[in-house]
């Protein structure tokens, strides 16, 4: 009885331990399940999904135009402090003084990428771009000004 | 027990104690009191407090409350229990024998708020150094080394 | 020459384990006295990625504070998000859309799986095998995929608002769910035969760290560490939230606390959360992915508790609110702290061999605990 | 045809018309020694290629494939990197103990090269004991475990040293039953004429069912004499970090780790020896034309072939298997193993006397 047991104790052991063996055999000879990507090399087709969440951005079109109003509405929907719009006042074509954005910084070192200030964005100035290699040599490199040098408010946008 | 049934059988164990009704039940009592209503708590057939899912600690700048979520397992109910506390020398017994999950909740507690809890059988600093000056989590607390102003 | 390798009078060991060390998946400091391989006392040692999220959440208005959840447990960072969310719906008495609600249950159903599969992968590296970790990853980098296409991050999404979620689902969500759905149901197989079956790890784990449910209850265990031990405690069963009542499903329940039900409960609630997943993908409502809100949210005067069910137990939002933009104080009850604190308890006579598997089973996450 | 036995009589020869037959033998002995060494740092080479390729293919990854075609010479970058990489000695270690211990790993290990037959008539010393040698050299390894862990002065290398006492001397005694019925069947010590006992038939077939059991058994305590996983608790990366080396860094810890793969590839050289015929070709009774196709086959690949068959299950076993704890480690042998290895040395004997064996 005892012998019994001891030697269905051991055939069943074993039996579990092929049962492991043979899937890690499986995989040992079917190498096309291999789920490696080769990433530097594959960087030209990995194609992340357009919601992704790399940095902030602030479009330009042609003409050196970006949407931005100066409204520091992002500054206060950023949760640590990562945008800072340093305003200026400009006088338009009616003489009217209007306030506009100067300089729009933006701390990637700080950023969490959370969405908030896009999502606070009365005139979608701002957006998400799928750019996720940040490394730099220098920490301040990533602290960025987001308007371009010369650049405009768009006409039509309030 | 219902929230009524609950609060009516909390007054006769201790008529001192003010309840207000809300989603759970917040009972009201005096530091002193808490020795004797917490174990009454836990052992009592009909409220069998068993499970302390919270216990934390909040700084009104005058005083400081401590704040205890107590449930039954075989109940279902639920009871907030709070209890006002001097802010300069605050001071509870502990309940880490009574519900050991209590005993690493009073220590973040005591390093936190600085509050002293009385028979605690291993009251030292958990999450900070040990030489750490101050109670972080207390509303006037400054640190300008370690506290980034945005 | 070799000196007195810091034995104490009695000829114990006192060892640290930590803060870098292969097992504690993290900044975890345990300081274990041994005597030989048996382990006497294990003392944990926290802080050393405290942020004091909760100080800096009195700070950040209520919009705001629910991204800061995600970096305390991070497996389950949805459902933190979720808890966050459902505090602020509570006080401001907020009516969520019916497609959100679907939404946010079909996220935290796949945060859990993903949470639980790493964990699986994790324990057998725990236990010395280390290809379960890497055949882990293949499915956690499908739901990783989805998280990615629908909510825009891998891990830390903050895809919640309170209200809703921020954006509508992806249109490749649900073939990308139902893929995930037919090769979990392919794997989950393949998991027994490399491991659960697995006499080696049977033996490691049968009878190993047993934790009474007693003891659960008093050590305010939660989640599958207090589920393998026979208590109920999940709370979307007791407490439904986000219409998790109308669900057909089943909370595993084990008897007997010992490391190898807490092995059991977790792979039998990933069987549970995928055919949660199969309940609804087909039956998502049209309508609203979020309720209309105000810019500047502003809770009333009082105290507000909401509970969820994360991945490793119950984890509760604490909030005390002065009426203003906001909090005044707020708690997080993280699970992991809890159960942390039953470890002692557990390991007490053990093995050192079995202090490493007692920790895997409990699938501790360090920034969850240190907050 | 080809052969190493060949050129090494062609050396014989072309010394012997050059110089007085002592310093031939010098000579000779410079050149086997040289030809270790090389070997040695070839087998570390591939071996640990070999297991990281075999690791990558079972855990669906693709494994080392950037440092030269399909990632050939990784471990050549790796040595290269563990060759220039600072030697940090450790305040507080015994100095002698600490830095001698990887050197005695190796010797350890290179001792057991010497009787091992790895073509036909190509052998470094065979002599008539050869597998009293094997299994008395092997235990020395312990040594420079125990040496490693004791002078690092840290508490996880002492623990990984005592595991790994333990754990050898429990299953040096699996390994050396296990061995003994292959000397009962074949009735002689010598490597020569183990591996001639089985020109008509491995034992591991001509044996029965007690040979199979012995080779399986001897399997296991291999696995668990070089410590290597499920049984490297010496190492246990989870509980120890890396146990008796974890004070170790460039190239006294790259000896340490030449030394494990080195021992893997002499005990499944003994294990091929013993069990599998060696360099014998497989010969299946008396189809003749079969057996004449085996021997075309050079022998020092069908040796070469069997123990990296034996190398390739043992890594199989490590690549899939979660590891004992100590407590189960020491049943393993002491309740299951030992005492299936005396039952079938007993039935061995019987099957020895009686003549069943084909």
């Amino acid at each position: 009885m005892f012998l019994k047991e001891y030697i269905s104790d051991i055939t069943g052991a074993v039996g579990s331990l092929l049962k492991g063996m043979r899937r890690t055999g499986y995989y040992f000879l079917h190498r096309g399940e291999a789920i490696t990507q080769q990433y530097p090399d594959n960087r030209d087709h990995m194609g992340l999904p357009e919601r992704f969440r790399g940095e902030v951005v602030m479009p330009h079109n042609e003409q050196n135009e970006h949407r931005c109003t100066g409204c520091t509405a992002c500054e206060l929907a950023c949760p640590n402090g990562t945008i800072k719009v340093v305003t200026k006042f400009e006088v338009n074509a009616e003489g009217k003084r209007k306030k506009a954005v100067d300089r729009f910084i933006y701390h990637l070192e700080l950023c969490t990428m959370c969405n908030l200030c896009i999502e606070a964005c009365p005139t979608d100035a701002i957006k998400m771009a799928q750019h996720f290699e940040h490394s730099v040599y220098d920490r301040s490199q990533l602290t960025k000004i987001l308007n371009r040098p010369e650049s405009k408010l768009q006409d039509g946008v309030e | 027990m219902t929230n009524e049934e609950l609060i009516a059988r909390l007054q006769d164990i201790d008529p001192s104690i003010s309840v207000d009704a809300g989603e759970w039940p917040n009972a009201h009592i005096e530091a002193t009191a808490w020795p004797v209503l917490a174990p009454a708590l836990r052992l009592c057939d009909e409220l069998a407090f068993d499970y302390l899912f919270c216990l934390t600690c909040v700084d009104w700048k005058t005083h400081l409350t401590m704040v205890y979520h107590l449930t039954s397992t075989r109940h279902r109910h639920h009871l907030v229990v709070k209890s006002k506390l001097d802010r300069e020398a605050p001071s509870i017994r502990t309940v880490s024998d009574i519900w050991r999950t209590a005993e690493f909740h009073e220590r973040e507690v005591f390093e936190m708020f600085g509050v002293h809890f009385e028979e605690h059988p291993d009251l030292r600093k958990l999450i900070l150094p040990d030489d750490w000056q101050g109670y972080p989590l207390r509303k006037d607390y400054e640190d300008p080394v370690n506290m980034i102003k945005l | 020459m070799v000196e007195e390798i810091g034995t104490t009078e009695q000829g114990d060991l006192i060892i640290n384990v930590g803060p870098q060390h292969p097992a504690t998946h993290g900044v975890l400091h345990l300081v274990i006295t041994l005597n030989g391989e048996t382990v006497k006392k294990v003392e944990p040692h926290l802080g050393y990625i405290h942020r004091s999220i909760e100080k800096m959440c009195e700070s950040l208005s209520y919009r705001q504070f629910i991204y800061s959840t995600s970096r305390m447990d991070y497996l389950s960072s949805h459902i933190n998000n979720h808890g966050c969310a459902l505090a602020v719906e509570k006080a401001l008495q907020l009516e969520v859309p019916g497609r959100a609600q679907v939404i946010r249950v079909l996220m935290d159903e796949l945060t859990r799986i993903a949470s639980h599969v790493l964990w699986w992968g994790a324990m057998a590296m725990d236990i010395g095998a280390f290809t379960p970790f890497f055949h882990a990853f293949r499915e956690r980098e499908m739901i990783n995929d989805i998280m990615e296409e629908t909510c825009g991050a891998r891990l830390t999404m903050n895809y919640m608002v309170p209200g809703g979620v921020m954006f509508d689902l992806h249109p490749n969500f649900y073939g990308r769910v139902k893929a995930f759905i037919r090769q979990f149901h392919k794997k989950l197989p393949e998991y027994d035969e490399l491991v659960t079956g697995n006499t080696i790890f049977r033996s490691r784990t049968r009878g190993v760290g047993v934790l009474s449910k007693e003891d659960a209850i008093s050590y305010g265990c939660s989640g599958p560490t207090a589920r393998a031990s026979g208590v109920d405690c999940d709370i979307r069963k007791l407490f439904p939230y986000e219409g998790y009542g109308k669900l057909q499903f089943e909370q595993p329940l084990a008897t007997e606390g010992d490391t190898y039900d807490r092995y059991m409960v977790r792979m039998h609630e990933m069987r549970q959360s995928l055919s949660i997943l199969e309940q609804l993908i087909d039956n998502i409502p049209e309508g609203d992915f979020q309720a209309k809100t105000k810019a500047v949210l502003k809770l009333p005067k009082g105290e507000f508790y909401s509970r969820v069910e994360t991945a490793r137990g119950e984890f509760g939002v604490y909030i005390v609110s002065e009426g203003g933009t906001t909090p005044y104080r707020i708690k997080y009850r993280s699970p992991g702290f809890s159960n942390l604190s039953a470890l002692d308890h557990v390991v007490r006579g053990q093995k050192i061999g079995d202090l490493v598997a007692i920790m895997g089973s409990f699938d501790l996450v360090i920034p969850d605990i240190d907050r | 045809m080809w052969s190493f036995a060949a050129l090494a009589d062609l050396i014989h020869e072309e010394l012997n018309a050059q110089l007085d037959p002592s310093w031939v033998l010098a000579v000779e002995m410079i050149l086997v020694g040289l030809s270790a060494i090389g070997l040695f740092a070839l087998l570390g080479l591939v071996l640990v290629l070999m297991e990281r390729k075999v690791s990558a293919f079972m855990q669906i990854r693709l494994g080392p494939n950037r440092v030269g075609p399909a990632g050939l010479l990784q471990t050549l970058a790796d040595t290269l990197k563990l060759l220039v990489k600072e030697g940090i000695t450790p305040n507080g270690v015994d100095r002698l103990m600490f830095n001698g211990a990887p050197f005695i790993a190796m010797i350890a290990a290179m001792l057991l090269l010497a009787p091992i037959a790895f073509a036909r008539d190509f052998q470094i010393w065979d002599l008539n004991i050869g597998v009293l040698y094997v299994s008395a050299v092997s235990s020395l390894n312990v040594i420079a475990i125990l040496m490693a862990g004791w002078s690092s002065n840290n508490k996880y290398s002492l623990l990984g040293a005592m595991r790994s006492g333990a754990q050898i001397v429990s299953y040096e005694l699996s390994a050396g039953l296990s061995v003994l019925t292959i000397v009962v069947l074949a009735g002689s010590l010598q490597m020569s004429e183990i591996v001639a006992s089985q020109a008509d038939g491995w034992w591991v077939f001509k044996g029965h069912v007690p040979a199979l059991l012995a080779f399986v058994i001897f399997l296991i305590a291999a696995t668990a004499e070089t410590n290597r996983a499920p049984f490297d608790l010496s190492e246990a990366e989870s509980e120890l970090t890396a146990g008796f080396h974890t004070e170790y860094s460039g190239m006294k810890f790259a000896l340490f780790f030449l030394a494990e793969y080195i021992n893997v590839f002499i005990v499944c050289a003994i294990g091929a020896t013993l069990f599998l015929g060696g360099w014998m070709p497989l010969h299946i009774g008396h189809w003749a034309g079969f057996n004449q196709v085996m021997d075309w086959i050079p022998s020092s690949i069908w040796f070469f072939g069997k123990t990296f068959f034996l190398i390739f299950v043992i890594m199989w076993f490590r690549w899939t298997f979660p590891r004992l704890r100590i407590d189960q480690l020491l049943d393993l042998e002491w309740k299951y193993l030992l005492p299936i290895g005396m039952v079938n040395i007993l039935l061995v004997t019987a099957v020895a006397i009686l003549g069943w064996h084909f």
